[in-house]
């Protein structure tokens, strides 16, 4: 039996309606455990108590590129071996993706306020992550736009295709324009000396908590979108 | 192909055809930005290079919504997908005729328009040369944005929504070098990295804008 | 070997089946007629032949670049005249003589017109027309004499049976009488695809919970 | 009456009827602005008032070309014209819709896009008033340029051309406030004349717009 | 007295007189068909009735909001429903009921599809179940029955015959056959516009020149 196997509709909404309740709990588990955590670590010596904005920082903006990343994925599935559920999860995982970016940028506003004085700096960190809000916003309202769910399931995977590669030529485009004040990669390389490990263990469990509630999220989500097309199928057979 | 391309331009020239309806968009946004910010020279010949590239790209974006909807409407694009011409080729040859009609004349109007918002002169070259370099990337993703909204009874909007992230990379880079330009600094960076854009632009979209197509007359 | 020929064809519209089984052969010099009641699957099934959507069983064998489909909408530019319009199709398909079209469309007067200021009749005359200038051997016709005259359907009919007599073969659909007593009809009624009993077979999606 | 203004709600929010779109529009002129200009904020903050007028008056000028065009193409427009409602209150309706499905969106998520372009806080009363006060006009000048465009097959671009010499004045005002509040001076004055214009409008434009309807249709 | 009445009446269209000296009157419980060829001047005959646009010379008497009026396009909104629909047209006629003309056009199946996703007869159906919402005695109808099938027409003619039962009038025209052999007929050919001989009488700014 074959992976694909799995995409078949019928045969997904057995296995996911299994893994649900445990990812569900999961994430639960893990994301209030996390911020729980995060929220009791002593106060930073530079940023003060504001550096517990982080652990819902930095998991949201994660989450919010490697959404778009798991619908490029899903889009390409689609468009080459046309299984309906993979096109379904795309759309389910659009909004998601959405109110993480979100997520990030609010979040990051309100810890930009006392670190730099401002809400909003047009540093390119964050100037790109509202060029992927835009992102999310078009491939939204194309899934929206359009009444033939096939029709749309391909429109939205090529959007996603062409959105990808212009989401990276933007992101170069933006750190040509202006040298900013955000903070780089942390948990790259050279993690070790620029994160105590009283903020990187609680961080780390907030972001695999954020990743569980992605996942328990999108399984809902696309759960959901087959029911909808189920019974707008059955109606239109009922109208026949 | 040819044939395409002349009906097109002869369609633009036609009453209610658009063309200089482009121009004149171009000119309005350019008034209407002093009254908006205020008059001042100083101001607003800084903000100069970065109104004038919005401005081609705002009349350049507005021109297209109906590129392709058009010709779905009244059954056209039906006929040219059974047609023996490739429909990749089509879309090429579209988005041409719309850069020759609309992003052309603003590339030529332009420093024109420079002079209305005070752009110091140095900096007319550099915008001569950006557009001519980035006008038609913007054609071509236009008619990327046409392609995927062209089934859809209110698409102008949507198409703008898709679009305008796609041009944000062209944006920055044009108006870079335009006010690098006017700064008296090195604007070939910016120039060589948006004629890069625009090369992968065109040898790529007209794949993904058939396709849209495709699907849209299904 | 025929022109065209279709076996056992499904098609689907809004991801439902429309009709299913549909097998003929279209040979140089037959004409076959689709007939059936509103909303049966006509268009669908045109559409599908043109090639401009997928099928969702079953086989077409055509020639490529065989057919020359003719919709509902006549694909005219109003604000170019009936020669331009002509001529532009005319080049789309690698021919250059418009001539005969217009003579045999009874369009001679109208040459100068803009499409935009033709009636329903004379543009429905034009949209034929242009079928002429295709060259192609198969037509395909969705309601093609909609919004004609008496005498228009005559000359309608005159053109197709003189395009079968030149080797061409012609599928259409209609409600109406079109002067073609020699043309074969296909009734879609009985192939209409069936919802009521087991075997529904939705297209696409809904396959997986048939 | 009602059942107009019912529908064209509910078309708005249905598939494709661009509710929201507007408001995703007016976000992406807030965000191409300083890609064009530059990030500088203390530059930014000083157009900022002049922006954020321009920027509501595109995203609502681009969501009206349709406004009539749709229902003239499907027809409705004859039958409306034949229906036992006068025109006049027609416009008016179809212009209230679009206020609400574009207007007040706009107004209130302004404050929000303020924040993007360093609009000082204390400026932000006065774009709230200022927009509350100048978007009607917006939308029943758009509905005019709507109808006298309606039967052209590229409207929108003309209509561009035809209706933003018309919102010049409202324009004027609403920066002109949103500016003196930031420098703290009196913003009355403006506001004043903001409401007198669209009070003018709302009054005497449902005319002109059904008259210019009525020649459409003949 | 008649419902509508016409005297002596000339329309143009794009600046050139199609028709001239068109008389008849309708009373009640009456139909009258308009026939001619293509490009005849029937749709602007029709289009001047309605009001739509003025007529060149002549008179027209009908009631105040005596008329409905159903062109070649439907005037559906293809997002909303049929019941939407047809509830806001009802509504904009104010009235409130609607299924009597969902039943009588048979769209009984399809009240919740989206109007977009009807077939070209499904959505002329529609176009019909439009007029009877109206409440209007005059139906002023343009090629009421294109794209429908056999069925249908007989359909359409039982509603048309109840219209006219219930005291109201019908002005239509077409080239096809509508099932309606009570219903008078008035051939447009005679009384098109002559342009050849001196009496050459173009409309408005070339009346000066007559
Ligand atoms: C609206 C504003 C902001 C946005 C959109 C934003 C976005 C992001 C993104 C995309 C990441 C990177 C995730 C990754 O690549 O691993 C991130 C991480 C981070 N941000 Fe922000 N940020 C914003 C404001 C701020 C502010 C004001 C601060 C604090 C001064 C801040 C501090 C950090 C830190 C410490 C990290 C973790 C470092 C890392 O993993 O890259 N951010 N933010
Ligand atoms: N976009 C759509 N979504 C869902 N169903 C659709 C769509 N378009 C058409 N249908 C349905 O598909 C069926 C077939 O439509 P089709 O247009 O092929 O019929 P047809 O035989 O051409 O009818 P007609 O004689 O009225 O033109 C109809 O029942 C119609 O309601
Ligand atoms: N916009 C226009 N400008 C100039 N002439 C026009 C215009 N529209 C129509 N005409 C001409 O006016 C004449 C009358 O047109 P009309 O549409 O009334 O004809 P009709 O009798 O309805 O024909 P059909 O049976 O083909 O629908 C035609 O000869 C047509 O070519
Ligand atoms: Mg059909
Ligand atoms: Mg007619």
């Amino acid at each position: 039996m074959s992976i694909w196997e799995y995409a078949n509709p019928v045969k997904f909404m057995r296995s996911s309606g299994a893994v649900l309740p445990w990812v569900v709990a999961g994430a639960a588990a893990c994301t209030v455990g996390g911020l729980i955590w995060g929220f009791l670590t002593p106060p930073d010596y530079k940023q003060g108590a504001s550096v517990k904005i982080m652990f819902l920082h930095v998991p949201a903006a994660m989450m919010a590129i490697n959404c778009w990343f798991m619908m490029l994925v899903a889009s390409l599935i689609w468009i080459i071996r046309r299984h309906h559920v993979s096109a379904l999860a795309a759309k389910a995982a659009a909004p998601i993706g959405a109110v993480m970016t979100l997520i990030a940028l609010v979040t990051g506003a309100a810890w930009g306020q006392p670190t730099w004085g401002t809400w909003w700096e047009w540093d390119p960190r964050l100037t790109s992550f509202l060029v992927l809000f835009l992102f999310y916003l078009g491939y939204i309202a194309l899934w929206e736009a359009v009444e033939n769910p096939d029709s749309a399931a391909d429109l939205t995977g090529v959007l996603c295709l062409v959105g990808s590669v212009f989401a990276v030529l933007s992101r170069y485009a933006v750190n040509f324009w202006n040298q900013g004040l955000h903070q780089g990669a942390s948990l790259s390389v050279a993690s070790g000396e620029r994160m105590s490990a009283i903020y990187r263990y609680p961080l780390y469990l907030c972001m695999a908590g954020f990743f569980l509630m992605f996942l328990a999220l999108l399984l809902i989500r696309t759960r959901t979108e087959i029911r909808i097309r189920r019974t707008a199928a059955l109606q239109a057979r009922e109208a026949r | 192909m040819i044939a395409l391309l002349m009906r097109d331009l002869r369609l633009a020239t036609r009453a209610g055809g658009g063309f200089g309806l482009g121009l004149a968009f171009f000119l309005i946004v350019c008034t209407l930005v002093p009254f908006g910010v205020g008059p001042q020279a100083e101001m607003l010949s800084r903000i100069a290079p970065g109104i004038l590239w919005i401005g081609a790209l705002l009349a350049c974006l507005l021109s297209l919504d109906r590129l392709f909807a058009l010709d779905f409407e009244d059954g056209s694009l039906d006929l040219l997908a059974t047609a023996p011409l490739p429909l990749e080729g089509g879309v090429a040859v579209k988005a041409a005729a719309h850069w020759i009609a609309t992003g052309l004349p603003l590339v030529v109007a332009a420093p024109l328009f420079g002079m209305l918002l005070h752009l110091p002169s140095q900096a007319v070259p550099y915008l001569l040369i950006s557009l001519l370099i980035g006008t038609p990337a913007l054609s071509m993703l236009g008619a990327f944005g046409a392609a995927i909204t062209v089934g859809l009874r209110r698409g102008g909007l949507l198409l703008s929504l898709l679009v305008l992230p796609l041009y944000v990379p062209t944006l920055l880079f044009g108006a870079e070098a335009v006010r690098r330009g006017a700064a008296g600094m090195d604007a070939i960076t910016p120039l060589v990295f948006q004629a890069a854009i625009t090369l992968l632009t065109l040898a790529l979209i007209p794949f993904a804008a058939a396709a849209a197509l495709r699907i849209n007359l299904r | 070997m025929s022109l065209l020929a279709v076996h056992d064809l499904a098609v689907a519209r809004g991801g439902m089946r429309t009709v299913e089984g549909v097998s003929f052969a279209l040979d140089a010099g037959q004409a076959l007629i689709l007939r059936g009641p509103n909303g049966i699957g006509k268009t669908t099934l045109l559409r599908t032949v043109a090639g401009l959507q997928p099928a969702v069983s079953g086989r077409i064998e055509a020639a490529p670049d065989a057919i020359a489909y003719a919709a509902h909408a006549d694909g005219l530019k109003t604000a170019l005249t009936v020669t331009e319009n002509l001529r532009f199709w005319a080049q789309v398909f690698g021919r250059t003589e418009i001539t005969p079209a217009i003579e045999a469309m009874n369009l001679r007067d109208l040459t100068q017109r803009p499409a935009g200021t033709l009636s329903a009749g004379q543009k429905r005359r034009l949209g034929l027309a242009r079928l002429l200038v295709t060259g192609r051997p198969v037509w395909v016709l969705d309601e093609p004499t909609v919004s004609l005259d008496a005498d228009s359907v005559a000359l309608f009919a005159t053109v197709v049976r003189a395009h079968l007599g030149q080797g061409g073969a012609a599928l259409m659909a209609t409600h109406i009488d079109l002067g073609l007593p020699e043309a074969e009809v296909l009734d879609l009624t009985p192939l209409r695809a069936s919802t009521a009993s087991k075997d529904v077979k939705p297209a696409g999606f809904n396959e997986a919970f048939a």
